[in-house]
């Protein structure tokens, strides 16, 4: 599904990720591990191209450099980003129906919001509330709520159980295995190793801009050694 | 000294762009040279854009100062007026400004300083009187603040003149200058229960013309009176569909332009030079040079002391948007005669062309 | 010495904090804890005199503060951090320290801080160029320049790993020992939580449901239906 | 008292910037003519309004749209004080209160002036400065219009769009050099104070500096009445070198020159509001004689008038596409010269 | 007490006129927060337009009319190619300088390679005649003016509201990068509010022109100035705030002209803006942006 060889991306000067390769198969879900700073959310940006990135990312066999960020997101990818980036000045509401602008089945967009409001239903309940009067929980629910509306192949997901209640937090990894199960593939970004290795088939560990280790959930979850490293209890 | 240089620091950009003088002066520089010059001496026109900042129209004059001008030109405004007079008066120069009307220039702040036309009082008097000759009584006054006493006061002037005539000032109402709606103003009159005969208002195009046709929208037939501000062809051009919308309308003004005036022939002249001189405003710039290039033929002399000493001592100039004007008695400003400006049939006709007798003294 | 009293607020239709009274003595090191949206950085909000509280009062030391602005409140020794990040990205390190020495009053550079936090050679650079983790700890040095005698900190272990919430840890504890202020502490890592605080106040919907020391509140059933879930503890 | 680390690089720049305005100041002295003296004088003169309208825009970054109309207001309040009364006589012969029956020495006018405007600025400040973003702005513009409206409407002391002369011209090149100096000394000194500092905190982000214990309003309010005086300061300067002031110059076109070289040298620091007004002034008079066609290397440039309005706009359109913090963004003079460790 | 209807019919009409006006800069402002002084320029670029076909190609007022807006229009998205697309992400101050900055470069263009003096188009003056409604005398301008703002109103609103394009230009003023996460091409977000922006410039242009019939240089510094002061007391970047503060600048307006005594009426506009600055200092972010609690929200 998702091939990425040799990436480089750089912030002006600085170069944060220096030539990874990964891979995220059809239906899969993948864990990208690392500690602040490591270059995670520099890879997710170069996957939607909206950093500055070389090296080659493939999406499903076609080459994506050169392609627009608005034209990698109608083929297929969406994103949760770090950070939320909630539109504050638009309603909750607003925000989801935004989410699947690309999609032009009206009646079903309609019908995919309410089904979120079930999901979280304090969403539902400040739904005609300005996005950005939500508290910082409600947000983040609302920014992987509004990713999946696009109805994506593949969807990234930059921290998501930042900033949520032990609860939520269940609840979102639970949408997790959720949505793997019924087929979408999965790119996510984690602090909270532990849970995120439970619901992923294979994880990348990243530091420095470099992955370290890489392997399926199973074997390095099950290594002592390899889980002090990810949690960076060394 | 082989040339006669005239330094024009002129706003050739800005607010006051329109107004400027240097095509008309560049213009008769060219003819004059194209004749020999003055005395084998060539005319030469140093031009700068002032912008409509007084202090780059200051170091620009200092600059012509410099360069050996022997006559001015530069925004025509009293507060760039006065410095650049004191300035030029360690050299002995004048300033010669061909279109200001405004009165401030001649309350004795500086005496090397002429302008080729008459003051406001001049033109409000004229149009007042030829108003009462047409039996206006009730008038209405449209006054501004925006354009000095240009705007303010001349308006009063004119409502002086027709009050001693005989007929009375009904209301002074207000403007802004750039007003493109005249409603207010005319529900006012409307309602001033009276007929008014005139109405009077010294300002710029568009805004005059579009005064005329809302009063006449308005079924106010009134005269519509004003000063130099009127003369602008796009005046003519509301008249396009219905002449008849101009018949009521007359101003008084710098100089004749109608249509074989001296003024209209010049600029159809520079025009087969190559030089367009878009209007009478700027076309007064020949005067400047014409005036000079008399006063140093006359003289024989170069010297801007004795140029100026010469103008104001003559009897009779000759330039070219009237015959003749002079400063023997009046000083700083020109003495000649006001024409009034009228229509017929969308035409501009020259309906008087004096110098009137019974102009206010308060100023 | 902080005394909050039935303080209620609600913005338009949404009633975010219900009849809230909570003492902070001297010193002490408070949880709070709640589900998103509960009202728990509005409540931090309302103390620190962003928000204006709908009804109740606040009293500092004894001296009622409902009614004053959030810089006057500043410079009584209330300080805070954000749960959005809010340094002054176009000065530098130290001039972010700065403010709040200046604001508040006069106190010198607190050199003690600036080490255990990390940041003594990033203090020439400008705020912005500082990693996430960094601009957090600037916050909190931020706030300590302030001579607090209560500082808010919301959600500091927000996006850090094991290892770095386990250093903020250990750093807000030498705060605790040296900087003789209370510290309010709003986090969703139970485990930090629990390291950290004597007491954790628990929030639900605007009000508080339980409060105690972690051992009570993690057994409190309140607590775990609305916060924690049925499954809760096995992570933390 | 220990100065910051800031403080004292502040100190550093501001005596670079002085040195360079001294030396401009001397070689004008020695070699330029009488017509170069004045363009200079008056990029001076806009250089104090440049360095009146950084203190309050640089440090607040509130768009401010009215300096012109307080560097009017200080140059009519000396005007009136120090005019001759003799020439008053003339000029403003129906001035209420007296106005036409004293006259006082240019210090106590420039001082009385001061005093003047910054009252002003303080009692429209009181209002402006709880504003933010467009709003204030627009307060700023209303400011100036009813200001030039006052000065048109009452021409009994103002003398409206006519010219105020007679004023007394005891500014030279030195005086107004000597001027500048200080200025840029306050304006520094201002950004780099605490209140400056905190000023510039609450610009970044209101809610933060006010959580930290920033008095926002207050230190723009301080800000403010600054920038008013340091204008007025200008307007007395621009006064006692002419001789004849009007409410022409203290309107939209001075507005937006004097905001072009701020915003072209960069607003947020002292530096740049000295290089966006020289940048500028030089510039300016170069496409002004450029305009005449003139001729250089042995080319015949073409006569093409009027050029320097389109390059003003030029300027800024392209300062703020290709570097919209202007030249110097947030770095002060020293900071090229000096490196961080 | 017709006097007074008439007067009431007046500032209506004012207001009408600032409100189409104000909506041109409003739409731009909510998309992208820039406050374009350059509005005024467009609307003469239609006016030279006029010029040139009623001159060069023909006297048929329609045609005239569509090319005025077409060409007011097309300056409008290439100016945002041009100028406005390398300040997209700059705050609010850049982006107004950027305006002015575009607004002094057209203006002196009109100047240099036109003419600094008015040009007469009559063309349009049919549209001006005098109508008299329930005995009070008004101009067929104003109701075509009033009827043509209501539309647009309803229109724009619908259009911000009910569509995808719509929500993402708002949303766009805030977070563009976002808005192209979404997948919602962000070019044409711009190009279509620059667009719309022009067509109203176009709109405004017809009614100045019936009413002026004539442009120069300086022909669009009033309304835009108009306009801007309209959009900041209504709220700015609402659009039902920008016909608001238009239709309150128009009431203002002419109660000054009336109520002032004749000899304050010099300080008509030091009033009009004095009021303007209380109305602000009352909501500073516009009448209909109520002081809002953020608390540490963004
Ligand atoms: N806009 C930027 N400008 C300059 N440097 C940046 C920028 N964004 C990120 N960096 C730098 O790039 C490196 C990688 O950052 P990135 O955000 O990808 O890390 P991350 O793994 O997502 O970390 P975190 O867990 O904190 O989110 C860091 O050193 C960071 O300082
Ligand atoms: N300025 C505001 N306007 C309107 N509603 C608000 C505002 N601030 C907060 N709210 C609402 O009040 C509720 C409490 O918000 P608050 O930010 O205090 O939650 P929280 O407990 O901090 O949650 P989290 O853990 O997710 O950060 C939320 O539902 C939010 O939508
Ligand atoms: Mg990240
Ligand atoms: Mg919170």
């Amino acid at each position: 599904m998702l091939d990425i060889q040799n990436l480089c991306v750089s912030h002006g000067p600085i170069e944060a990720v220096h030539g990874i390769s990964l891979q995220v198969g059809a239906g899969k879900c993948v864990v990208l591990l690392g500690p602040n700073g490591a270059g995670k959310t520099s890879t997710i940006s170069a996957i939607c191209g909206v950093a500055q990135a070389s090296g080659r990312i493939m999406l499903e066999g076609a080459d994506l450099s050169g392609v627009s960020v608005e034209d990698r997101i109608q083929r297929g990818i969406a994103v949760s980003p770090e950070g939320r980036r909630i539109f504050s000045n638009l309603s909750v509401e607003a925000n989801l129906r935004l989410g699947g602008g690309i999609r032009t089945d009206r009646a079903e967009v309609q019908r995919d919001i309410e089904r979120w409001f079930d999901t979280f239903p304090i969403l539902g309940e400040r739904r005609n509330q300005p996005g950005g009067t939500l508290s910082g929980g409600e947000q983040q629910m609302l920014a992987i709520a509004r990713a999946l509306m696009s109805k994506p192949k593949i969807l990234l997901l930059d921290e998501p159980s930042l900033g949520l209640a032990p609860r939520i937090v269940a609840q979102v990894f639970e949408l997790i295995a959720q949505l793997r199960a019924d087929g979408m593939t999965i790119l996510l970004v984690e602090q909270n190793a532990r849970q995120a290795l439970k619901i992923s088939d294979y994880a990348y560990l990243l530091n420095n801009g470099r992955i370290q280790a890489e392997g399926t959930a199973e074997v390095l979850g099950g290594s002592k050694d390899m889980m002090a490293k990810l949690t960076g209890l060394v | 000294q082989d040339t006669i240089k005239i330094g024009l620091g002129v706003p050739m950009t800005g607010d006051y762009a329109p107004y400027s003088e240097w095509q008309g002066a560049r213009c008769m520089a060219e003819m004059i040279n194209a004749d020999g010059g003055v005395d084998g001496k060539m005319i030469e026109i140093l031009v700068q854009d002032s912008g409509a900042d007084t202090q780059t129209a200051i170091s620009l004059a200092q600059k012509f100062l410099d360069e050996g001008a022997v006559m001015l030109g530069t925004i025509p405004f009293s507060d760039t007026m006065i410095p650049v007079a004191q300035i030029a008066q360690g050299y002995g120069v004048s300033i010669f400004q061909p279109q200001s009307t405004q009165v401030e220039m001649h309350a004795g702040i500086v005496d090397n300083f002429f302008t080729g036309v008459s003051p406001d009082p001049f033109t409000a008097t004229a149009a007042a009187n030829y108003a009462l000759e047409n039996g206006v009584k009730n008038v209405v006054l449209l006054a501004s603040d925006e354009g000095g006493s240009w705007s303010a006061k001349t308006p009063l002037w004119f409502g002086e003149v027709i009050e001693a005539g005989g007929g009375k000032v009904l209301s002074t109402l207000n403007f802004s200058f750039g007003t493109s709606d005249w409603s207010p103003q005319i529900a006012e009159m409307r309602a001033l229960g009276e007929e008014v005969d005139a109405v009077y208002i010294s300002s710029i195009m568009p805004d005059v013309g579009v005064l005329v046709r809302q009063l006449r929208s308005a079924g106010i037939d009134a005269w519509v009176v004003g000063s130099d501000g009127f003369d602008d062809p796009s005046l003519d051009a509301i008249g396009t569909d219905d002449p008849s919308i101009l018949d009521k309308v007359f101003f008084a003004t710098l100089a004749p332009s109608h249509a074989d005036s001296a003024v209209v022939q010049f600029m159809s002249d520079c025009k087969e030079m190559g030089i367009d001189v878009p209007g009478l405003f700027p076309a007064t710039g020949a005067d400047t040079v014409k005036a000079l290039a008399w006063a140093v033929e006359q003289s024989g002399s170069v010297d801007p002391e004795t140029i100026a000493q010469t103008i104001r001592d003559a009897d009779s100039i000759p330039v070219l948007t009237v015959d003749s004007i002079s400063f023997k008695e009046t000083k700083t400003y020109a003495q000649r005669t006001i024409p009034v400006i009228g229509f017929e049939g969308g035409k501009r006709v020259l309906i008087s062309n004096e110098i009137p007798e019974n102009v206010p003294t308060d100023w | 010495m902080l005394e909050l009293n039935g303080i209620d607020k609600s913005f338009g239709g949404v009633h975010a904090v219900r009849n809230v009274s909570l003492t902070l003595a001297a010193g002490e090191v408070r949880g709070l804890i709640g589900p998103n949206g509960a009202g728990k950085s509005t409540l931090v909000n309302l103390i620190s005199g962003l928000l204006v509280p709908t009804a109740g009062t606040i009293t500092l030391e004894g001296q009622p503060i409902t009614r004053q602005s959030a810089h006057e409140r500043a410079r009584k020794g209330i300080a805070r951090t954000f749960q959005n990040l809010r340094v002054f990205p176009s000065l530098s390190v130290e001039q972010n320290i700065d403010v709040a020495r200046y604001a508040g009053r006069g106190a010198p550079l607190p050199e003690a801080a600036i080490d255990e936090f990390g940041l003594r050679r990033k203090l020439t650079q400008r705020a912005n160029a500082l990693s996430y983790g960094d601009q957090r700890r600037l916050e909190i040095v931020r706030g300590l320049a302030l001579r607090p005698k209560v500082l808010m900190l919301d959600e500091p272990a927000a996006g850090m790993n094991e290892e770095e919430t386990e250093a903020l840890g250990r750093a807000l504890t030498w705060v605790q020992r040296e900087a003789e202020c209370a510290l309010f502490v709003i986090d969703h890592d139970l485990k930090f939580i629990m390291n950290l605080c004597e007491r954790i106040t628990v929030l639900d919907m605007g009000a508080i449901i339980a409060e105690g020391t972690p051992e009570e509140v993690t057994k409190n059933p309140k607590v775990v239906t609305a916060y924690l879930g049925e499954d809760a503890g096995t992570d933390a | 008292m220990t100065l910051t680390r800031g403080q004292k690089r502040g100190v550093l720049g501001a005596c670079m910037l002085a040195a360079i305005l001294i030396v401009i100041g001397v070689l004008a002295t020695f070699f330029a003519s009488k017509y170069q003296l004045r363009l200079i004088y008056s990029a001076y003169v806009n250089l104090i309004v440049v360095l009146g309208l950084q203190v309050f825009m640089g440090n607040s970054r509130l768009t401010n749209l009215s300096h012109s109309a307080f560097m009017g207001i200080g140059a009519y309040a000396a005007a009136i004080c120090v005019t001759p009364v003799a020439m008053k006589q003339i000029s403003l012969p129906d001035a209420p209160w007296g106005l036409n029956t004293f006259a006082l020495d240019p210090v106590t006018s420039a001082i009385v002036a001061l005093l003047i405007t910054g009252a002003i600025a303080f009692l429209v400040g009181i209002f402006i400065v709880r504003m933010t973003g467009t709003g204030a702005t627009i307060a700023t513009l209303a400011v100036l219009v009813i200001v030039h409206s006052i000065f048109l409407y009452r021409t009994d002391i103002f003398k409206g769009n006519q010219a105020f002369f007679g004023i007394p011209q005891v500014f030279s090149l030195t005086s107004i050099v000597v001027l500048a100096v200080v200025v840029v000394f306050i304006v520094r000194g201002f950004r780099e104070s605490p209140w400056g500092v905190m000023l510039r905190a609450s610009a970044d982000d209101e809610t933060g500096s006010a959580a930290m214990g920033v008095n926002v309003v207050r230190l723009r309010l301080i800000a403010w009445v600054l920038s008013g005086l340091i204008l007025a300061g200008a307007g007395i300067a621009y006064a006692y070198f002419l001789g004849t002031i009007s409410a022409r110059p203290f309107y939209f076109n001075h507005v937006f020159l004097t905001l072009a070289m701020l915003i072209f040298g960069g607003m947020r620091t002292v530096t740049g509001a000295v290089l966006g007004t020289f940048a500028i002034s030089f510039g300016l008079e170069v496409v002004r004689w450029l305009e005449t066609g003139p001729v250089i290397v042995g080319i015949d440039f073409p006569e093409v008038l009027g050029l320097s309005g389109v390059m003003l706009g030029l300027v800024i359109v392209l300062t703020m596409a290709l570097r919209p913090v202007g030249v110097m963004g947030d770095r002060e003079i020293e900071e090229l010269v000096l490196r961080d460790k | 007490m017709e006097y007074a209807a008439q007067q009431i019919i007046n500032a209506l009409s004012f207001g009408a006129e600032y409100a189409l006006l104000a909506l041109g800069l409003a739409i731009v402002f909510s998309v992208m927060g820039l406050v374009n002084f350059a509005h005024g320029e467009v609307i003469a670029v239609g006016g030279y337009t006029m010029v040139a076909f009623a001159a060069l190609v023909t006297a048929n007022p329609l045609i005239i009319i569509v090319g005025a807006v077409g060409a007011a229009a097309l300056t409008s998205v290439a100016l945002e190619r041009v100028a406005f697309r390398p300040v997209r992400y700059a705050d609010p101050t850049t982006g107004l300088l950027t305006a002015f900055g575009v607004s002094i470069v057209l203006q002196n263009l009109f100047l240099l390679f036109i003419s600094p003096r008015p040009i007469a188009v009559t063309s349009l003056y049919f549209l001006d005649v005098p109508v008299t409604l329930f005995g009070v005398q008004i101009s067929s301008l104003q109701i075509f003016e009033s009827i043509t703002t209501v539309v647009v109103i309803i229109g724009l609103v619908l259009f911000l509201q009910r569509t995808t394009l719509g929500l993402a230009m708002r949303a766009a003023s805030l977070d563009f990068e976002m808005v192209r996460l979404t997948g919602i091409r962000a070019n044409r977000v711009f190009a279509l509010a620059f667009l719309i922006s022009g067509l109203l410039a176009g709109l405004a242009c017809i009614f100045i022109m019936a009413r002026r019939g004539s442009v120069d240089p300086h022909f669009g510094f009033n309304p835009v100035l108009k306009a801007f002061v309209a959009c900041v007391v209504g709220g700015f970047g609402s659009l039902p705030g920008a016909v608001l503060g238009g239709f309150l600048l128009g009431a203002i307006e002419v109660g000054m002209l009336v109520l002032l005594p004749q000899e304050y009426g010099g300080l008509k506009d030091a009033f009009v803006f004095g009021i303007i600055a209380l109305v602000l200092v009352w909501r500073p972010d516009g009448i209909l942006s109520p002081v809002k609690e953020k608390g540490d929200k963004l």
